[in-house]
């Protein structure tokens, strides 16, 4: 058993929550504007292509990520404007997105670096590892904090960030109003759309950090749908957690340790399809303990009109 | 092209219609179940049967499919569509083509990488398990810490082509080695692929073969991170990082792709199938029976090849017999 | 206004959908330096050029129209049931496992297969039903993690108890079932089977069903309004049982059907790997639901499909950017052009 | 006086149909204008377009005698206009506070300052004597404060008119007296009130002057001291409205008995309903009164089915249904005229023969389909009867005006024909003609023999039509008044929770 507990599986669940955790805290702040934002699969794996094509054009991973982010941001531009002013149903949006990110990658992948299925050098610098002064040398702390990619810390402290921004900021609260009751928002003279825009833009933010973390954090390499369903997690995650920031961490952790705990697992007698259903299923169970009884509060703030 | 006048549009146009097939370029279809990015593989034989196609001067079309519907239809749209000869690859090809084939005998076809048995069709198959278990023996002599692992793709049958016949010739040459496996879940998941080469890693592997296809580059990564040896499939990838990518194990796709458009170019094409192991130099190990432009790792040694080289004699002559892993018990 | 004129500015709004589309697609094409009239010529091909073709698109269309048709079931409850995929795979197995295990004449094992398939993917859709009905478990989380459950388990199955010990036995995957258990093939050399006449006939039994029946009708004010529904008599459980169920089994159904008139025996990843699952909710949303409206919408997102792989064959347009362009396609047919104007009008008489 | 807002030749189109024609309007300052008129005659349309919700289609507003043009609320808000509206525009899961200081919150070193938000909210009810708890979330509050709420938030605008569109629809009679005295009281410090209500003895109470809208034109224009009721409604309705009155019937046997139900509340609070007897008898209206949040709507919802008491009995026609489904229950003998229409009483969505159907389901099917034809017919029926507004009978709800989906919904539940009724709130928010109608069709069930339990935060409505009174205080049964001992002084001071005096 203590080969199944070791400071490395914390270590790792650290690395693999990071692009989950990131795309969570985009979603997060789509949900809370309004927009449940299928498409983040699509806009991290946009971020993680373009995190390599710009390190590849600009040879700086720094300049990678601003570039990864632009792009996402971008991308996200096509969400934002079809659902908020052409109105189509966000989700038929979100699954188009993921479509079109899939084949966007693939196909830029073949007509800029002509390759098929994986671009890597290996040359390519990816991000450094950091070493935190102090921390590093407290025993077992850090061993698992410590060494990461400045993105993963990063992740931690945008969750923070947002916490922050969501409750305690005026621009926070008005965005939480924006998406509490649009109608009474607009009639207050509150910027619903340019609110939803500003999330939308953010969410394309976080989920280029998201992609850059996943090609240039924990590999340094672009291969073809190389998120494999981390979006769909994250989307998980981010209504596990409420759409609160620290609730997305949580989640995010839950799924990170079982997701790292599970490929410890893969060595005992259990075939390997079990243990890879194992962060599914414990997922599911930990919503036994988080339920929000949504539907009649849902339900309420869409028909009820208080007289 | 518009511009250049009528007589010579009508000329090539008599031509098509009077000569009947001798002055036609010849068409050739790659149809391949999958979309070519999942797989190495499919690259490699695409490449093979592109260059073919150059040198031989007949038109080639490669076709990807997005899932194994989409493969049906485009498989019975390249019939449709009169190409000379289809050539296809994969188990999962098998089922489809064993229908299409059938309701069409009087068109050409070849599997490449598997077996189907039936007249109009040309087969190839591979022992991939002769070449494992030398990759596997290489990897129990190299071994300092006798644990030896390996990350591959999917708890598959397909895949136990690789990881039976590792083991085994593992078990043969160091029968105290422990060997670890690890699945991804995915062709193309490198992330979780070097989280699983990591994980073997802490369990004291020094040696972590690759058998994930694309994710194998997740396993690279994590060789060089962490200072192990890994190894590489189908093609020399020893030449990514020869420090720590030591070995690969060959498999002669793309020159089975080239050969049967040579072939069915030169009339030579016969159908029936073959199956191509260490003998037939279908498979093979780098270093073993190709040598590679890279530098031997000191990890693995002289010494380590020769008795390798040894071991693949013995195979070549039957005196060792590999088991077919996929055969029935 | 009267009602034709009425009709014809529905109908409008996805024409001006699909033009804005088809120009936004020729941007792609363009930007690629391909010829924008042959892309769009071999799409058309593709999907539409032939009767082979169309009977193509409509292969296709089938597990499209019948996931479709389930979550607009859930979707009328307001129910979010995002669990087709995983339905669809517990429905194909299990329509797989009864065809090779169960004795008796060929037609009855069929019928047997597809109500068993039926069965197991509303049972599955169910759980997730009870689990919301119970202890207040979000459905929609709870759908899509499902989904890699039952993937996953249905890979175990076939990769190792259920495995083809036959030929190569390289695959995970059942044994192939016998032909005599096969659904139909509706034109001989052509890939459509009967599951597309199921898939049309439910689109018309659900039509009736949610549009003209009692139980459909209290579905529907469910969706709207749950508190009015219960203020009304209407029982959340049991519709959601009851809606759970036939849009699971309508998953289900898809599944077997994909497993007894396509692949003749289930094979990983296959039902997952060609995102029906996804399609058919995109159907559904796009047709707000309306079962005939979803099959229309499954034929056109299949179409679009079958047009990309005519593409791919035929151009030199790689498949990569024809899911470019089905994707811009279908963002464009979501979008709601001239929602104002056409509003204003439904409004005011 | 000085004129502080003009509204000049006003016109108002949506599509071909005119909203607003030609409408002259003006506000001075410190006065209360009210706006009447019948549901539908264009009062909201004239206010949003004044609060930049809406732009006019020809016309002008001036503001101090400068021309404006608003093409959002924030610059009305600027311009020192506020508006309540018809329906609240509230954030349930907010505290009060942050609910009337949104758009100019106080800030601290950048951040949101709720301490000094709270702090504001105090000062501003204490001020204009409209105390609320600024820390409560809006969700949890009773409608009155809900409505406090509301027109604190646009005092904190600064606002210096002040529109209020059926402000008193929701508030018990001390609460709109408060209210009524609030306003005058800010009306006499300097601020303008537009205030717009179907309750004529509001208007003549609170109001300085009075314009009158039918059918979007201006029908009348007056200072309140030259006018009366029957004048205003008259110009409202364009017709003289028939006082009716109750003749009182031999009630007969109990149809609906409550025996001692018990309904315990959230953790450590009061139970909302506390040991709760009650009979309504054949040909019988008991009113229920009481100030909202008083557990009238608990009573209902385990009355109806929709919520189990945790002890006590229900009976319906000498049955007992506790613990039965809402079906079984309508099946038993009830029908229900929701106090909500909106949430209980109505899908948006669905179109008016869809809204008709609810509760008939189960009558007008035949192997399992619904009979449209026949269902066409009767809903048609009511639609004439009643003269419900509608485009047509595939007109979604949410297209009525709320008057007349209330039509809608007492018809559907009149033709139950069921032996007893419910009714709640069964005249919200509805003009005086409607009402009159509806209560002429509860009347009418009364007479055939069946019992009715009106619930209504109206005392008018409820000394108009109830046989008996019961006061509802804290989930109890606070007194029992007969028809002829009530006053609206005695039922006051039960719902106030004191103690009954004869
Ligand atoms: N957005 C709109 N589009 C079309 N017609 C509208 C719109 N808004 C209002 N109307 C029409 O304008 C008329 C006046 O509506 P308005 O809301 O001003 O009535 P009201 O006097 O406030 O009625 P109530 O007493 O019910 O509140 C309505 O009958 C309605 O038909
Ligand atoms: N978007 C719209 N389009 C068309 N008509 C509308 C629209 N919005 C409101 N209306 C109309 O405006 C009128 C008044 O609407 P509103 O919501 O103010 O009703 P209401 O004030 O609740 O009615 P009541 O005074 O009877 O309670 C209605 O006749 C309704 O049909
Ligand atoms: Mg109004
Ligand atoms: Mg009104």
């Amino acid at each position: 058993m203590d080969q199944l507990f070791d400071v490395s599986l914390f270590n790792s669940m650290l690395r693999i929550v990071t692009p989950i955790l990131l795309a969570a805290l985009g979603g997060a702040i789509c949900a809370r504007v309004g927009l449940f934002n299928v498409g983040l699969e699509g806009l991290v794996l946009v971020g993680a292509f373009s995190a390599i094509l710009g390190n590849h054009l600009l040879g700086n991973v720094w300049l990678a990520i601003i570039f990864a982010i632009l792009c996402v941001m971008l991308f996200s531009l096509i969400f934002a404007y079809i659902s908020i002013n052409l109105r189509a149903n966000v989700i038929v949006v979100g699954i188009s997105m993921n479509f079109l990110a899939a084949g966007l990658t693939t196909f830029c992948l073949r007509a800029i670096f002509d390759v098929k299925g994986a671009y890597y050098d290996k040359n390519m610098m990816g991000l450094p590892k950091w070493d935190i002064p102090v921390i590093k040398d407290i025993p077992v702390l850090g061993g698992i904090v410590s060494g990461h990619s400045p993105l993963v810390y990063l992740a931690f402290f945008a969750a923070i960030l947002m916490q922050i921004y969501l409750f305690k900021t005026v621009s926070g609260f008005r965005l939480r109003a924006a998406g509490e009751n649009p109608v009474a928002a607009q009639s207050l003279g509150i910027p619903v759309r340019r609110i939803q825009y500003g999330a939308v833009l953010m969410s394309g933010v976080l989920c280029g950090l998201a992609g850059a973390q996943l090609s240039l954090g924990q590999v340094t390499m672009f291969t073809e749908g190389m998120t494999a369903g981390r979006g769909f997690i994250a989307l998980v995650a981010t209504m596990l957690g409420q759409s609160n920031p620290i609730g997305v961490v949580a989640s995010s952790l839950l799924f990170g340790f079982m997701d790292a705990f599970s490929i410890r697992l893969q060595g005992f007698a259990l075939p390997a399809q079990f243990t890879q259903m194992l962060p599914y299923i414990v997922t599911l169970v930990a919503m036994f303990f988080f339920k929000d009884r949504s539907y009649l509060k849902d339900a309420q703030r869409a028909n009820g009109s208080s007289r | 092209a518009c511009s250049s006048g009528g007589s010579n549009s009508e000329q090539s146009a008599s031509n098509g219609s009077s000569a009947e097939g001798t002055g036609k370029k010849m068409k050739i279809a790659l149809v391949l179940p999958e979309e070519i990015g999942v797989n190495q593989f499919f690259v490699q034989m695409d490449e093979g049967f592109q260059k073919a196609g150059k040198e031989f001067g007949v038109e080639t079309k490669t076709i990807q499919s997005s899932d194994p519907t989409a493969f049906e239809q485009n498989m019975r749209a390249t019939v449709a569509e009169d190409y000379d000869l289809i050539i296809t690859a994969t188990f999962q090809a098998e089922d489809v083509l064993k229908q299409v084939a059938e309701e069409n005998p009087d068109k050409s076809f070849a599997i490449i990488d598997t077996s189907v048995d039936l007249p109009n069709v040309r087969s190839v198959g591979f022992r991939e398990y002769e070449a494992s278990y030398l990759l596997g023996a290489a990897a129990g002599l190299a071994t300092k810490t006798n644990v030896v692992g390996m990350v591959a793709a999917q708890d598959v049958p397909l895949l136990k082509k690789y990881s039976e016949g590792f083991k085994e010739g593992l078990a043969s040459v160091n029968p105290k080695a422990k060997f670890l496996i690890g699945y991804v879940g995915s062709f193309n998941d490198p992330a979780k692929a070097k989280e699983l080469a990591l994980v073997q890693y802490g369990q004291g592997a020094d040696f972590v073969a690759g058998a994930s296809a694309t994710s194998d580059l997740g396993v690279f990564e994590a060789a060089k991170e962490k200072n192990l040896y890994t190894s590489g499939q189908d093609t020399d990838r020893t030449v990514e990082d020869p420090d720590h990518v030591v070995l690969s194990q060959l498999k002669g796709t793309d020159a089975v792709a080239y050969e049967t458009v040579k072939d069915f170019v030169d009339g030579n094409f016969k159908f029936g199938s073959t199956a191509y192991g260490l003998k037939e130099k279908g498979v093979g190990l780098t270093f073993v029976t190709t040598d590679s432009t890279s530098k031997l790792s000191p990890f693995i040694g002289e010494d380590v090849i020769t008795k390798v080289k040894k071991i693949s004699d013995d195979i070549i002559a039957g005196k060792i017999v590999v088991k077919d892993p996929l055969a029935q018990k | 206004m009267t009602r034709l004129k009425r009709n014809l500015f529905a109908l409008l709004q996805p024409i001006i959908a699909v033009i804005i589309g088809l120009l936004a697609g020729a941007i792609a094409i363009v930007l690629l330096g391909d010829s924008v009239i042959d892309t769009y010529a071999e799409m058309w091909n593709g999907a539409f050029g032939s009767f082979y073709f169309l009977t193509n698109t409509l292969t296709r269309a089938t597990p499209i129209i019948l996931t479709g048709l389930g979550v607009a079931l859930a979707f009328r409850a307001g129910f979010f049931n995002m669990g087709s995929t995983g339905q669809m795979v517990l429905g194909g197995l299990a329509a797989a496992i009864t065809a090779l295990y169960l004795p008796g004449p060929g037609w009855m094992v069929l019928v047997v297969s597809l109500v068993v398939g039926m069965a197991i993917g509303g049972l599955w859709s169910l759980f997730a039903g009870y689990m919301d009905a119970k202890f207040g478990i979000n459905l929609l989380i709870s759908t899509l993690l499902l989904n890699y459950i039952a993937s996953l388990f249905a890979g175990y199955m076939v990769a190792f108890p259920l495995k083809d010990q036959s030929g190569s036995a390289a695959m995970a995957q059942t044994p192939m079932i016998d032909k005599s258990i096969w659904l139909p093939k509706l034109f001989s050399g052509m890939s459509l089977h009967a599951g597309f006449i199921l898939a049309i006939v439910a689109a018309i039994a659900l039509y009736i069903f949610i549009q003209k029946s009692v139980s459909g009708y209290e579905i529907r004010m469910l969706g709207n309004n749950p508190f009015f529904a219960a203020y009304g008599g209407v029982k959340r459980g049991r519709m959601m049982v009851v809606a759970m169920l036939t849009s699971g089994a309508l998953a289900g159904l898809a599944g077997a059907g994909e497993v007894l008139g396509t692949q003749h025996r289930y094979l990983d990843g296959a039902l997952a790997s060609a995102d029906y699952g996804w399609s058919g909710i995109m159907a559904t949303l796009l047709a707000s639901s309306n079962p005939l409206g979803t099959a229309v919408a499954g034929i056109l997102l299949a179409a679009l499909q079958t047009g990309a792989m005519g593409v791919e064959r035929n151009t030199n347009v790689p498949l990569e950017v024809a899911s470019v362009i089905q994707a811009v396609l279908t963002l464009f047919v979501s979008a709601r052009f001239g929602y104002a104007f056409l509003k204003r009008r439904k409004e005011k008489k | 006086m000085t004129l502080l807002l003009e509204m000049k030749n006003i016109t108002k189109k949506y599509g071909d149909f005119t909203a607003n024609h030609n409408i002259n309007f003006d506000v001075r300052k410190g006065e209360i204008h009210a706006l009447v008129g019948e549901n539908g005659a264009g009062k909201t349309t004239l206010m949003r377009m004044l609060y930049g919700m809406e732009e006019p289609t020809s016309g002008s507003i001036m503001i101090n005698g400068k021309e404006v043009h608003f093409h959002d609320p924030s610059e009305a808000i600027r311009q020192g206009i506020g508006m309540v509206h018809q329906h609240f525009m509230l954030f349930p899961s907010f505290t009060l506070a942050e609910n009337i200081v949104i758009g100019g919150e106080p800030k601290r070193s950048g951040l949101f300052d709720r301490k000094a938000a709270a702090d504001k909210v105090n000062e501003l009810g204490q001020m204009y004597g409209m105390p609320v708890d600024p820390w409560r979330k809006a969700g949890d509050c009773p409608l009155g404060v809900q409505q406090r709420t509301e027109i604190l938030k646009v005092l904190y605008q600064g606002a210096d008119v002040i529109i209020l569109d059926e402000p008193t629809g929701v508030l018990t009679p001390s609460e709109v007296k408060e209210l009524l005295q609030s306003i005058k009281r800010l009306a006499a410090q300097g601020k303008s009130f537009i205030l717009i209500t179907h309750k004529l003895h509001e208007v003549m109470e609170a109001a300085d002057r009075i314009t009158v809208l039918r059918d979007g034109v201006i029908t009348g224009h007056m200072e309140s001291n030259t006018t009366d009721e029957e004048k205003i409604s008259r110009l409202m309705v364009g017709r003289d409205l028939i006082p009716m009155s109750r003749v009182a019937n031999e009630p007969g046997a109990s149809v609906m008995h409550v025996q001692n139900v018990t309904l315990a509340g959230a953790k450590g609070a009061k139970p909302l309903l506390d040991n709760v007897t009650l009979t309504v008898r054949q040909g019988e209206i008991v009113g229920i009164a009481g100030i909202s949040g008083n557990g009238q709507s608990e009573l209902l919802q385990v009355i109806s089915g929709l919520v189990q008491p945790d002890s006590g009995i229900v009976e319906l026609n000498g049955k007992d249904v506790t613990g039965d489904s809402v079906r079984a229950i309508r099946e038993q003998g009830m029908a229900h005229i929701p106090e909500d229409r909106y949430m209980w009483g109505a899908s948006r969505e669905a179109t008016v023969l869809d809204n008709g159907l609810m509760g008939h389901q189960h009558q007008y099917k035949k192997g399992g389909l619904i009979q449209s034809h026949k269902l066409r017919k009767v809903v048609s029926g009511w639609v004439e009867r009643f003269a419900i507004k509608t485009g047509s009978l595939d007109t979604q709800a949410q297209f009525l005006s709320g008057g007349n989906l209330q039509k809608l919904i007492a018809a559907r539940e009149f033709a139950q024909n069921k032996p007893f009724l419910i009714a709640a709130e069964p005249t919200r928010g509805v003009d005086v003609g409607a009402m009159e109608t509806i209560h002429g069709e509860l009347l009418a069930k009364c007479k055939t023999g069946d019992g009715i339990l009106l619930v209504s935060s109206e005392l008018t409505e409820i000394l108009k039509l109830s046989d008996r009174v019961l006061v509802m205080y804290e989930g109890a049964i606070a007194g029992e008044l007969s028809a002829a001992e009530a006053t609206e002084e005695q039922i006051s001071l039960l719902m106030a929770g004191g103690k009954r005096q004869l």
